[in-house]
């Protein structure tokens, strides 16, 4: 038996732990450092129906325990990551879940559609919670009807089981996840980045070129644990936990708090060794649990 | 090969005004060749502060096992990294980027090095690499003010050697620039690191110049994957961006948009 | 000249530097520390009705670069503020900015109609935003039309101006700014805590007693600017800006941001001296800025 | 006065599993008057761990400006603190509280002392002050194991020293009032500081004696400011609620709900 294995909608993980979207590029540069079948999965960089040049550097900042970034969802476009990047992956016994951006319905269905059919990727990761783009992203994740109808639209022409990744940028998101659970969601990631902002000292003005950032890190974990714990006892799908996770423990918080499995983000820049890593220490962390299987946590500080 | 290793501090010391010259010791710098790559240095084990910091790399010693970097303790990760003593650990991550080509300059040719401030370091070991192939080499170096120069005598024992102090307290008063427009000097390549201005100007001095350009951006990894480091590029090139820290931080000249 | 002055809608502060309220108690016990003349003004613990015996303990728990608290409004009641602790505040020269809690609008209304008379009561601050208490308090601060309304209320028995402290955690903060403005609000105080929570690692339960507790001190500091920066340029009521400030740059980046006056909170708990020792830092920051006074770094993040 | 002060380290070494004697010279220590006070520390200047941690004075030392403190290095801040080394300084604020009262044991009489674990601390410059004013002390100490125990050897040559240890390693097997159930000690008034349960089972043991005990709860402010460390009280006392930092962490038997 294995231990750490996890099983969700259109996943079967050899371990909870996958990198984040945004934070492990398309795999290429991690793979020079360890063998990326190591990995529960890999969610890949936001992808696009076209090329998107991003946002105007500085896009990242540093604060207290956390970071703000305003990539603007840079990426090759859908063209390049079905002939390049994808059929690269295919090298690793890993699967991939490709997070999805758009402006509007039609982009995200036409990606959704087209991505959804490479055969490493297993499950989509419909991003409507980020903060960095002018048009697109977060609004779809603020709006429970819009997050729904947006839902269901992908739902509609996806191969594979879509997860919907919700936005903390909102006054009660119990609501959005159960509008993207009737929406026909198959499972949920959450936390997206908190917006904040950093000025320079001496000029007063935004450090990022953006104006504000998407918050992640250490910082952010307290928020997101507790909305993981909100919303894991209100909705019926699985949850795919993150926010601020840099060790063992924190997985187990994540688990704990609801999360079946758990992305690493920001803390592969810390130290690019941190998933592999967390993954050697998880069994002794459940021995000293007493835990057989760490699906067995999942919820536990509900029950 | 990239690697991370928790290196170990030989000699550690200020060299002018907030600028330390730190010397690591371990087998991380065995994978360092290139001049002008750099290290991703962690300061803390604590998340405050959380990112690490890219230094340069401004000389190897394989023979010891060690490098050398030069870096200004401006802000809390630098001045939290001028606390190490000799026996402490630090954190690396490297050798990262593409450094100087050396081979683009041929024995017996000219290299023409300017650098400016604290992007003076990685020339130093571009220096020694470029005259152990036998190439001549003339180094021009802009300080802020005499308390800020360094390294003088290193690059002097390496070739001729000019100081610029923006203030005049050292050296000839002025930009890089304005030294360069007095000396005139010949040479076949050049290679720069320093602030965006006098990157430009030393593009638009030089027109029919072979040379490359150092850059900086902020980072978040380092590595090449999460984006944060892009730079405009040029109409010449085909990609609308490089990424500083695994495109660069070296680019010939006229690939990125000064 | 006093650099440091800064004139608000009843409020004439000698600088802007203010400690936050739940985190000075009623200057009783910092009052043995230094003396209480020297700090602009203060904003005392939120008063109620009716004594209040809070949350059950563990009621504080250390996240990274912050912590949560769920104290749960404890105070000895708007009789005992009146009769005792405001008279003791009046042997110091500084403003008392009182902090007003209730359940419902007539709590609220009765509170700030009695405790507005009070000599050294200069304005006050309209707590809707606290999440730690059952009923009363966040959801007041989440709706523009209750926050409006329960403004309004309070406008017309107060006998001092009204700020209203906004919460966080809310989609768009800028419409409840707008709308206690359009309910007549003199001033705004944000933020107040994000909702969060934190696990103990062998149990999986939340530490705090009371599950979700807020979040407070540097970690939250990027999404604290970013929110005044907002509602900055949306509202015409100054702002009094809070969230994570320790120290003199802080303060600096908060009157950037658009901010005319701060509180500090949780750093009080870390450097009891703080606020003096801010206070004493300012003019030679203002001298590095080239700053002849400080109001003049009001909103220069966004001129 | 409560003060804050940058205190040195003079004396800093682990004395039992996770246990540490760290002894501090500086002005504060003047202020120390009462056993069972304790001290507010800041481990580290960053904001990782960003709280201060409560500490029992353990011994004071008016003479060479010191005070001791003994702690267990278990989570992520007495971790940080155990790294410190001779010379280095630690933020304290302090001293805090209400502490046991000496003046509550007469001349010639005989006071019991039991701690547990983590809460033997206090006792010590409690039962020294208590052997200056000519009281005997009786000391009770449980501890998890044997390789737990600390500060036998200090608190024997005070008066009578028991240990007890949960798994019978050393000294008697079992909990506290195991052995004062055998021991049956005569006393005037007992003082003690350890876990809950402990406290309460004294509690019981003793319904008609005077007694003193000190209390832990999470802290903010440890001031008495925030209101983070009150405890419940039983229905013989007037307020609802007390706070451990300024109102205790001492408390007379009887007065917080167990
Ligand atoms: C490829 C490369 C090579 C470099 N080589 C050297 C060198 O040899 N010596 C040296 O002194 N400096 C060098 N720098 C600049 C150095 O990285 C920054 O001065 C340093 O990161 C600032 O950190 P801090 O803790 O002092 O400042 P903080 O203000 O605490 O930094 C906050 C954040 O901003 C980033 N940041 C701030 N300034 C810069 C900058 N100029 N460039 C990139 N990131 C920045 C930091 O990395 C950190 O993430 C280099 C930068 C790059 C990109
Ligand atoms: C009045 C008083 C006197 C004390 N005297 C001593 C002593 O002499 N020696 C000693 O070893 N310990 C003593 N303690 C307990 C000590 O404060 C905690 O063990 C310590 O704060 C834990 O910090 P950490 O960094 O190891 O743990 P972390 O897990 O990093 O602590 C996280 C947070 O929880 C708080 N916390 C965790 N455990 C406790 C606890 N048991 N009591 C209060 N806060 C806690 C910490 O202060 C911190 O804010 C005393 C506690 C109080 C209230
Ligand atoms: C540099 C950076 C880029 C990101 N890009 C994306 C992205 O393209 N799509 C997405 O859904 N989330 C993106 N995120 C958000 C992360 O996937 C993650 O939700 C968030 O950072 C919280 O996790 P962390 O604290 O572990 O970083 C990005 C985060 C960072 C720091
Ligand atoms: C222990 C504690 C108690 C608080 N109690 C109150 C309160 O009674 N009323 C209120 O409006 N805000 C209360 N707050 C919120 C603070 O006033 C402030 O808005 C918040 O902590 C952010 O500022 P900081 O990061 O500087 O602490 C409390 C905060 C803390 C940490
Ligand atoms: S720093 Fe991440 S891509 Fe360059
Ligand atoms: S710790 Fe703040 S009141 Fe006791």
């Amino acid at each position: 038996m294995n231990r750490l294995q996890v099983e969700l909608p259109g996943l079967s993980l050899k371990n909870p732990i996958i990198p984040a979207s945004g934070c492990f590029g398309f795999g290429q540069e991690y793979a020079k450092l360890y063998d990326l079948s190591k990995l529960g999965a890999i969610m890949i960089k936001a992808t696009t129906l076209e090329i998107r040049k991003g946002n105007p550097t500085p896009r990242v900042a540093e604060t207290s325990s956390g970071m703000l970034n305003a990539i603007g969802l840079q990426n090759p476009g859908l063209a390049h990551v079905m002939e390049y990047e994808l059929p690269w992956l295919e090298q690793y016994d890993v699967p991939i879940i490709a997070n999805v951006a758009g402006t509007d319905t039609t982009d995200y269905v036409a990606v959704a559609e087209k991505i959804s059919t490479a055969p490493n990727v297993k499950a989509l990761e419909l991003n409507i919670s980020c903060p960095n783009v002018k048009c697109g992203g977060i609004q779809f994740g603020t709006d429970p009807k819009t997050a729904s109808e947006l839902t269901a639209a992908v739902k509609a022409v996806s191969k594979v089981p879509v997860y919907v990744k919700l936005s903390p940028n909102v006054t009660n998101i119990v609501e959005i996840a159960k509008a993207v659970e009737a929406g026909g969601a198959d499972g949920i990631t959450m936390i997206n980045t908190l917006i904040g902002m950093r000025l320079h000292p001496k000029t007063g003005k935004p450090i990022i070129a953006n104006g504000t950032g998407g918050l992640s890190g250490p910082a952010v974990k307290p928020v997101a644990i507790r909305m993981v714990y909100d919303v894991s006892q209100q909705v019926n799908i699985p949850i795919i936990g993150m926010g601020g996770i840099t060790n063992a423990e924190d997985v187990i918080d994540f688990l704990s708090a609801g999360a079946s499995a758990v992305a690493v983000g920001t803390a592969n820049f810390v130290d690019p060794f941190v998933c592999p890593n967390i993954i050697d220490e998880l069994p002794q962390k459940l021995d000293e649990l007493n835990c057989e299987k760490i699906s067995d946590l999942v919820g536990r500080s509900h029950r | 090969m990239i690697k991370q290793e928790r290196m170990k501090v030989v000699r550690h010391k200020q060299i002018a005004d907030d600028i330390f010259e730190l010397t690591l010791i371990g087998q991380l710098s065995l994978e360092m060749k290139q001049p002008g790559q750099f290290v991703h240095i962690r300061v803390s084990d604590s998340f405050e502060p959380l990112l690490r910091r890219p230094i340069s790399i401004c000389s190897i010693d394989p023979e010891h096992m060690e490098f050398t970097m030069l870096y200004r303790a401006g802000g809390r990760g630098t001045k939290l990294l001028s606390l190490k003593q000799p026996g402490d650990e630090v954190d690396i991550l490297g050798p990262l980027g593409n450094g100087f080509p050396v081979e683009e300059a041929n024995t017996g040719e000219t290299a023409l090095l300017v650098g400016g401030g604290i992007g003076v370091p990685p020339l130093y070991e571009l220096s020694k690499q470029l005259n152990a192939k036998g190439v001549r080499t003339i180094h021009v170096l802009g300080f802020q003010s005499i308390n800020n120069v360094f390294y003088e005598k290193q690059f002097s024992e390496l070739g001729e050697t000019y100081i610029v102090t923006a203030d005049g307290s050292y050296g000839t008063k002025g930009f890089v620039t304005d030294l360069l427009a007095q000396l005139n000097p010949e040479f076949d390549v050049f290679y720069s690191c320093g602030p965006l201005p006098m990157l430009k100007a030393l593009e638009q001095t030089y027109p029919d110049k072979k040379g490359f350009l150092s850059f900086e951006e902020r980072m978040g990894c380092g590595l090449g994957a999460c984006y944060a480091c892009v730079c405009k590029t040029t109409d010449a090139v085909e990609n609308d961006y490089l990424k500083v820290c695994s495109d660069g931080p070296v680019f010939p000249r006229g690939v990125v948009a000064l």
